[in-house]
């Protein structure tokens, strides 16, 4: 098995847009926009590929900070950064698609930016 | 043996006694057939009348009362129209009685004020005008073999019917598919679970009162499988013979074509079926009128 | 007032098996808008691996869905298996991708027999699920499991299939085959199912690439993504044929699934043939420490693992980017301006799994 | 284009016999590996309570004190983790799935495994 | 009581009545007024009926001469008065047409009238009668309904010059008309009568003074107008044919042979299209429907549109077996399924109710041009029913009109809670129009088996099969709306006043009560007329009129069934909403998180029944059967 | 055995699970297993159904729906839950998203164990409800002819 080459380039939020407008010339398509919780700060990565050449971006962020959507280059990209705000509680600016929060409806708030949940649920029997 | 004027009163108890047990017969015929079509075992025969009998063991859960009144007087005047036709009544207001138990069902289902009735009763009523005119250019044809719309006159006709309507047999045969509710028109509701629009027109019926669209449509079966009896009244083994085979083509139908789209169901029952009636009608027409 | 009729779809609805949920506004029969909702399935999982061990954890990542289970148990341990710089033995890597065919083979019948009952073909859907229980019966055979297989792990696979079996498989496939070529005609051929699926649900090229369609959703607008090409797994010494179809309407996607049974097939003969005798797992020792992309070709497309480990035994983060989730923007699309009775055609036209989507 | 495709196909159905498995007439379809539940021998237990740390979902209970080994059966997810890495091979899958209840409950068992007398 | 005396009491006790409601200012007066002049007209209707019914066709001579001259006096003030407004709206096509209609009439008067007299201006027979009836009941009906309706409608809209004193004052001098228009005898006495009612009718289209009703007032005027000078050629025809004004005679002309009476028959024929707005003259019936329902309701369905298939009907023994005839029928039956089509694409309640109106027409139309003697009972019989259910139709949708501020069928939903009484009416109203065993029913029933032995009947029934299934779909889906349980709603019906309930009661019970006693109303009436001109008549076979007066009963008890169900049952569970909770204000869980209202609307297939398409489509048709007809006609004439 | 016995109908609802058993349920449909032997027939439509077969371990968001899909059934019912997900919560237990078993939500009947559910579990699984169903049904009865007897003495 051939490992896939796999570049990863962290970036500052403000030049996201710009990045991925690059992206979006070069004809690139939209992976995903996946978030991780790195101790107190968090990593979102945006990944794109075009025949078969992944590229992936990242800007690291802490939680308040306001993430400017993609959605003007990339119309899907609403699905992720929905799920992003609804898991991580990251707030996103100028989604097309905004469903303020109900895209994923769960029993904890932002339950990816707690730490690991420690209640055991289920019967006790 | 019974006196004259009794007999089409007779023959209506009959009717209104034997079409839902030969109805049930029918349906579970048609569950069997199907299911060996599709290699399965199948329900037993009488898994129809183990399904009503069950909905009437239901709790009656309405979404208003009203639906009671609607399904009710469905089953009534489906009965009245079979009654009629069995005893022998005018073909035209047989057909009348016919759609006004039609308008019943979907008025239950507009009552309602459900999406999914409301949808359903829509397709329903798309399905009544699509298959209306061909039943009546059926009693029309009839009538220009047999000059009457009396049931009575045509069954007693030595004409065979069938050599001088191919086409409206055809057309019939079209349009019972919609009546039968058989895939590709099976559009407002169907037996099993329905992928658009859940059970169309009986979604929001429960218990009995399901059980009793049930009872209706067996009345149906066999008015339905009467008109084609009609064809071949001349001679009742082929009558009976031409009923299992057209019976046997329409669950074959249904388990061989998709669902349509109600445009091209209305396409389907106008244009094809209308045009293979009334030109055979034309015809009939010239050799009739035209060349005596 | 408008003359508009509202139709909640879903969450409970006889088309799909799983809860969608679309807020359908019709005018007559006419989508005039669509708005979908998700997260009646989302249980939240990608957060246990604080909780599990990563060697244990591909239990969970299997049940992320119970049709292509197999693939997301594969798709998990290679990505570790990346991170770590495992190498697995040549054995177990050609036994997941006859696995991992299994898989497409059983996820596209099933998909192939919801379909046709979407459009009101009973007796297609009964026939391909006639034929996918002989898939099922090779699977519990090989693996003991009919729909969870549960045999990969870190390292490997948890059992080896006997050469007998693997030839007994392999001829299997010749009857398989042949009554797969019996149904897929039907499906290609027929007249009425052409009817409901000609430009239905069509997305352009363009669209289908730039909206993120992966998988037969994509290759049926003609765009050729297929992760196999990536070559992970044994799959860099195997012939993988690229199924593409250009109309970009349901009946595309439904001619690209058909067809892709072909190569399926066509590539368990080739593993089989080529499959070399050896070990079929290695000890594993350490703990990832880095992250990787998986990426895999799951039935439905382009999955994406995404692995995140610190060194401990407790992965950082696992999410998991299902193609369903990425198809669904271009369904959106599609559903725009068709008819009622299309809608669980184009619904089911990209073989959404929302289990996968949610996690 | 061609109608009635499936016409050939209905039609040789019909004559061939059902595929069907008349469950329960007829026994389950079956395999020698297929995963059914999970079989305890409590001769051979020496309670080293891997199962229970390795169980994925928490169904097992190994009781040192009572000397009890404990399974719900209602939350076994029957992924065979614990036969494969049970050391003193005490449990092993049988084929035959776990019966449906109108309850749920815990299948408790005893361990009865005697630690062999170290030869002197 | 002579039958003279009634008939010159129907003609001229409306005119007295609308003389002194022009005058009146006073609601209660003009209430008082409306109202017992509604009753004495309804009572000598009956009294004319039960003296005349027996009597076959009675003629009566009156002053010709003079009644003559105020006549053409008046015709010209009357074609002065509409040149002044048409220049005034700029209307050149109605100014056109009118001055060509009074240049025709001045010409014949200057040039013919002269050694022409008729003798017998007036005659009566069952056909007359029961237009007279439809008039004096129905139409009297009406009146006394748009007293309370005309109070509201003008308190709803402010806007609107209140002049019910001439709106009131039209509908009699229409009374009178109409009554004249069925006793007349005399060719140039109808036309008179026709053209007042041409202009009753367009002033009452433009009673709101807007913009849109001055329009379709023209509209429906030139194309009135239209009709007019068809007639007008057909009297300087007959003139022509025989100086000695014989033929001036209608029932002479009618009694005599064919090949005088052809010409004028076709070009009356024509005129009487235009009347009854068959296509391609559809659009200005279309248009009507912004007068205040109760026009819409005694012109436009139930007396007026009856003019122009009254004077075709008493054609049709001349037209049977024609080639015109024939045309004339395939107008009228291409109408009856275009408008039936078109209907279904139609939310507007009054459009619907005027593409049903012009569909029915379109059928009597076409039984009349067939013209058979069956046929001919066929056409009366639909008469009957049409004007009775389509009157109580729109009399109803009038009265919600006035409640839910809509005359959009989709705002008509759960009317069954909101509006019970009116609800079950309508209910009726629109079973009489298109169930068995109503009316409209059993005449179309009647007419499938009448065509069966005509001519080219099979066209005709082929028409009639799809255009009824049309019908079918129009009226249902309407019904449906209106009984949807919706349970958020309350009852409003309450401000109904009680005249217009007993109109509306009266009216319910007519259209079960005539559909009953139907069999009686034949043989009385109908059947002694088609006898009378044919020497044969139809009639229903008599197994199956028990059989649906047995239907009607059951259909009568049905709802007692809901008593049966009423107690004992559990509450109503909410619809099957896709698993998704519904509040009882209509409201589902919807998608992102909102509640969204559940709305349900009828399906309108605007793309395959649309109306502009299939206008076009049957517009071209009739026009070019028109066309047929008229080269024919020169044919004749040449 | 009544008429309940002999055909009882079921509704799926799948409360989030993760597919596998709800194939189960659809293949036990098809012709190799063929429920409808024993009249079972997959009504979708909760109206119409007599068994509830639910799967998953029920999330935040499908607890409304469960409910209601359950209300809308009417009596008498039973609810089988398929799977171990619907029983206990299962492997997914713990995550912050479920609630853990069906009947946190609504009162279960049957339980069929199994990840996913074979189908022939499935199949012993409703005919264990059957019985379960009878005897609502009586109590149904009881309740009905009480309820009757004291309108008739009011």
């Amino acid at each position: 098995m051939t490992p896939e080459n796999q570049t990863t380039t962290s970036i500052d939020v403000g030049k996201l847009i710009g990045s991925v407008e690059r992206f979006r010339n070069e004809g690139y398509r939209l992976v995903q926009i996946g978030c991780t919780k790195v101790g107190d700060l968090y990593e979102i990565n945006y990944s794109f590929d075009k025949d078969y050449h992944f590229e992936n971006i990242r800007i690291t962020i802490t939680g308040d900070t306001e993430v400017p959507s993609i959605s003007g280059m990339y119309w899907n990209s609403f699905i992720y950064e929905n799920e992003m705000h609804d898991l991580f509680g990251i707030p996103v600016r100028g989604m097309n698609i905004d469903f303020k929060g109900t895209f994923i409806r769960t029993a904890v708030k932002y339950p990816f930016s707690q730490p690991p949940v420690t209640v055991t649920k289920g019967d006790k029997s | 043996m019974i006196p004259e004027p009794f007999v089409p009163v007779f023959y209506a108890l009959v009717y209104i006694l034997v079409a839902p047990l030969l109805g049930g017969l029918i349906a579970g015929i048609d569950r069997k057939v199907t299911a060996r079509m599709q290699g399965r075992v199948g329900p037993p025969l009488l898994q129809p009348f183990y399904d009503v009998g069950k909905l009437f063991e239901k709790e009656n859960a309405v979404v208003t009362a009203t639906q009671n009144f609607y399904v009710l007087s469905y089953v009534v005047f489906m009965v009245v129209a079979g009654a009629l036709f069995f005893s022998g009544g005018d073909m035209l207001l047989v057909i009348f009685a016919f759609t006004l138990s039609h308008i019943f069902l979907v008025l239950g289902a507009y009552a309602s004020y459900s999406p999914y009735s409301h949808v359903g009763a829509e397709r329903e009523l798309l399905q009544i005008i699509a298959y209306e005119p061909m039943i009546i250019l059926t009693a029309v044809g009839m009538y220009m073999v047999t000059k009457s719309f009396f049931v009575s006159t045509i069954m007693a006709s030595a004409v065979p019917i069938i050599l001088f309507l191919p086409g409206i047999f055809i057309g019939y045969l079209i349009v019972l598919t919609i009546k039968l509710r058989k895939s590709p028109f099976d559009l407002s509701t169907s037996h099993h679970a329905h992928q658009e629009i859940v059970k169309g027109v009986t979604t929001d019926f429960a218990g009995p009162n399901l059980g009793k669209i049930e009872i209706a449509h067996w009345y149906e079966y066999v008015f339905l499988l009467g008109v084609i009896w009609l064809f071949f009244a001349w001679n009742p083994f082929i009558a009976v013979a031409a009923i299992l085979v057209a019976y046997f083509f329409e669950i074959l139908i249904d388990n061989t074509i998709s669902r349509v789209k109600w445009q091209l169901m209305l396409r389907s029952a106008w244009v094809i079926a209308g045009t293979l009636g009334l030109v055979n009608l034309g015809v009939l027409y010239y050799l009739r009128m035209v060349v005596p | 007032m408008s003359k508009q009729i509202t139709v909640p779809f879903g969450p409970q609805h006889p088309v799909l098996p799983e809860p969608i949920h679309l807020d359908l506004v019709l005018e007559d029969e006419t989508v005039v808008d669509v708005i979908p909702s998700i997260g009646y399935i989302h249980r939240g999982f990608e957060k246990l691996v604080e909780k599990r061990e990563f060697t244990d954890y591909v239990y969970i990542a299997e049940r992320t869905c119970g049709i292509c289970s197999f693939v997301h148990g594969a798709t998990y341990c290679q990505g570790i298996e990346q991170i770590m710089k495992i190498d697995v033995p040549e054995r177990a890597q050609y036994l997941r991708v006859i696995w991992s065919e299994y898989s497409r083979l059983h996820s596209h019948l099933l998909w192939l027999g919801l379909f046709a009952d979407s459009f009101g073909f009973e007796n297609l859907f009964m026939n391909a699920w006639k034929i996918r229980e002989d898939i099922l019966d090779v699977m519990e055979q090989t693996t003991g499991g009919r729909v969870i297989q549960g045999s990969c792990k870190v390292g490997g696979v948890r059992r080896d299939i006997s050469d007998e079996k693997l030839d007994a498989m392999a001829k299997d496939l010749d009857r398989i085959d042949r009554d797969m070529k019996e149904l897929t005609t039907v499906f290609l051929q027929d007249s009425s199912i052409q009817h409901r699926l000609r430009n239905v649900g069509v997305i352009s090229r363009g669209d289908a690439y730039h909206l993120g369609a992966v998988g037969p959703t994509a290759r049926g607008s003609g765009v050729a993504i297929d992760t196999r090409k990536l070559g992970y797994g044994a799959y860099d010494r195997l012939n993988v044929q690229v199924v593409t179809e250009s109309c970009g309407d349901c009946y595309s996607r439904c001619a690209v699934r058909a067809k892709e049974l072909f190569t399926s097939t066509d590539l368990i003969r080739q593993a089989v043939k080529k499959i070399p005798d050896g070990p079929i797992d290695i000890k594993v020792t350490g703990a990832p420490d880095g992250e990787y992309f998986m990426r895999a070709e799951q039935p439905r497309g382009e999955l994406v693992h995404y692995l995140k480990g610190n060194g401990t035994k407790f992965l950082v983060r696992s999410r998991i980017r299902t193609p369903t989730l990425t198809n669904i923007p271009p369904l959106i699309k599609m559903l725009q301006g068709c008819e009622l009775a299309d809608v669980p055609v184009i619904v089911l036209s990209i073989d959404p799994c929302i289990s996968c989507t949610e996690r | 284009m061609a109608f009635f495709e499936m016409v050939k196909t209905a039609l040789k159905t019909v004559v061939k016999r059902p595929v069907t498995i008349l469950y329960p007439a007829q026994a389950a379809k079956k395999t020698p590996i297929s995963r059914g539940h999970v079989v305890f021998d409590g001769n051979k237990c020496i309670s080293c309570s891997i199962c229970q740390r390795k169980c994925p979902s928490q169904a097992i209970v190994l009781n040192k004190e009572a000397k009890s080994w404990q399974i719900n059966r209602f939350r076994c997810v029957v992924c065979n983790s614990c036969v494969d890495i049970c050391p003193s091979k005490c449990l092993f899958m049988d084929t035959q799935y776990t019966a449906p209840a109108m309850a749920k409950g815990v299948d408790t068992f005893t361990i009865t495994y005697v630690k062999p007398a170290k030869p002197e | 009581m002579q039958i003279l005396d009634l008939l010159l009491c129907l003609i001229l006790f409306p005119l007295i009545a609308a003389l002194f409601l022009l005058v009146v200012r006073r609601d209660s007066w003009r209430s008082l007024i409306v109202q017992l002049s509604a009753v004495a007209i309804g009572i000598v209707s009956l009294m004319l009926l039960v003296l005349g019914f027996d009597k076959g066709t009675l003629l009566y001579t009156v002053g010709s001469e003079p009644v003559s001259q105020v006549m053409f006096f008046i015709e010209m003030i009357l074609a002065v008065f509409i040149v002044c407004l048409g220049i005034k709206y700029r209307k050149s096509l109605s100014v056109v047409l009118i001055l060509l209609q009074a240049g025709l009439l001045v010409w014949y008067e200057t040039n013919m009238a002269g050694h022409i007299s008729v003798g017998n201006n007036l005659f009566v027979d069952q056909f007359s009668i029961i237009m007279a009836l439809i008039i004096g009941i129905i139409g009297t009906l009406i009146c006394v309904y748009s007293v309370g309706y005309m109070e509201t409608y003008h308190n709803r809209h402010k806007e609107i010059r209140d002049r019910r004193n001439i709106f009131f004052g039209l509908l009699f001098i229409f009374l009178a008309a109409m009554f004249g228009l069925v006793f007349s005898n005399n060719l140039l006495w109808v036309f008179f009568f026709w053209e007042i009612t041409t202009i009753c009718s367009f002033l009452l289209i433009g009673y709101s003074e807007t913009e849109e009703a001055t329009n379709n007032s023209f509209l429906a005027l030139s194309m009135n107008l239209l009709g007019g000078v068809a007639f007008m050629v057909a009297i300087i025809y007959l003139a022509i044919s025989d100086p000695s004004g014989n033929l001036m005679d209608l029932n002479y002309l009618l009694t005599t042979g064919k090949a005088v009476a052809l010409v004028p028959a076709v070009l009356i024929c024509f005129a009487g299209i235009t009347k009854a707005a068959l296509m391609p003259f559809s659009s200005w019936l279309v248009g009507a429907m912004v007068a205040p329902t109760p026009v819409s309701a005694l012109l436009h369905s139930s007396t007026m549109v009856k003019a122009g298939v009254y004077i075709i009907v008493r054609f049709a023994p001349v037209l049977a077996g024609t080639t015109e005839g024939l045309i004339i029928a395939l107008v009228g039956a291409t109408t009856f399924a275009f408008a039936s089509f078109m209907a279904i694409s139609q939310s507007n309640a009054k459009k619907v109710l005027a593409y049903s109106t012009i569909a029915n027409l379109g059928l009597i139309v076409a039984c009349a041009g067939v013209g058979t003697y069956n046929l001919m009972w066929v056409a009366i019989l639909l008469i009957i029913f049409h004007a009775i259910a389509k009157s109580l139709l729109f009399l109803c949708v009038g009265t919600v009109e006035n409640r839910i501020g809509s005359r959009n069928i989709e705002d008509m939903g759960g009317l069954i809670v909101r509006m019970p009484k009116i609800a079950i009416m309508m209910f009726i109203g629109m079973a009489g129009m298109f169930l068995a065993p109503f009316g409209m029913v059993i005449s179309k029933w009647a007419a499938i088996e009448a065509f069966i032995t005509a001519p080219f009947g099979l066209i005709f029934i082929a028409i009639l099969a799809f255009g009824g299934s049309a019908t079918v779909f129009f009226w249902s889906k309407w019904m449906g709306k209106i009984i949807s349980v919706m349970r958020d709603q309350t009852v409003i019906e309450d401000t109904v006043k009680k005249e217009k309930w007993a109109v509306l009661y009266i009216l319910t019970g007519l259209v079960v009560v005539v559909c009953l006693i139907f069999p009686l109303i034949s043989s009385v009436l109908i059947e002694p007329f088609v006898l009378n001109i044919y020497g044969q008549t139809a009639r229903l076979a008599q197994a199956n009129l028990t059989i649906m007066i047995m239907m009607l009963c059951l259909l009568m008890i049905m709802p007692f069934s809901m008593l049966f169900y009423g107690k004992g049952a559990q509450p109503p569970v909410p619809p099957y909403m896709g698993g998704r909770p519904m509040d009882d204000s209509m409201h589902f869980a919807g998608s992102m998180g909102v509640s969204r209202e559940l709305v349900l609307s009828n399906y309108y297939l605007e793309k395959t029944f649309g109306e502009e398409r299939l206008f076009m489509i049957g517009a071209s048709l009739c026009w070019g059967l028109l066309l047929i007809a008229g080269i024919m006609l020169l044919g004749v004439i040449l | 055995m009544t008429y309940l016995q002999k055909s009882p109908w079921i509704v799926h609802y799948n409360a989030s699970s993760c597919n596998g058993c709800d194939i189960e349920i659809l293949a036990a449909l098809t012709p190799v297993f063929d429920v409808e032997r024993f009249g079972i027939i997959n009504t979708g439509n909760p109206k119409h159904a007599d068994i509830l077969l639910c799967t998953g371990s029920v999330n935040e968001q499908n607890k409304v729906p469960l409910k209601n899909v359950y209300d809308q059934m009417p009596e008498p019912k039973v609810v089988v839950a398929i799977g171990i997900c619907a029983a206990t919560g299962g492997i997914f237990r713990e995550c912050y998203n479920v609630s853990g078993g069906i009947d946190k939500i609504i009162p279960v009947d049957v339980w069929v164990p199994g990840c996913a559910a074979r189908p022939e579990s499935i199949i012993d699984g409703v005919v264990t409800a059957l019985g379960i169903l009878e005897q609502k049904r009586l109590k149904m009865l009881q309740k009905g002819n009480s309820d009757s007897t004291k309108v008739g003495e009011a």
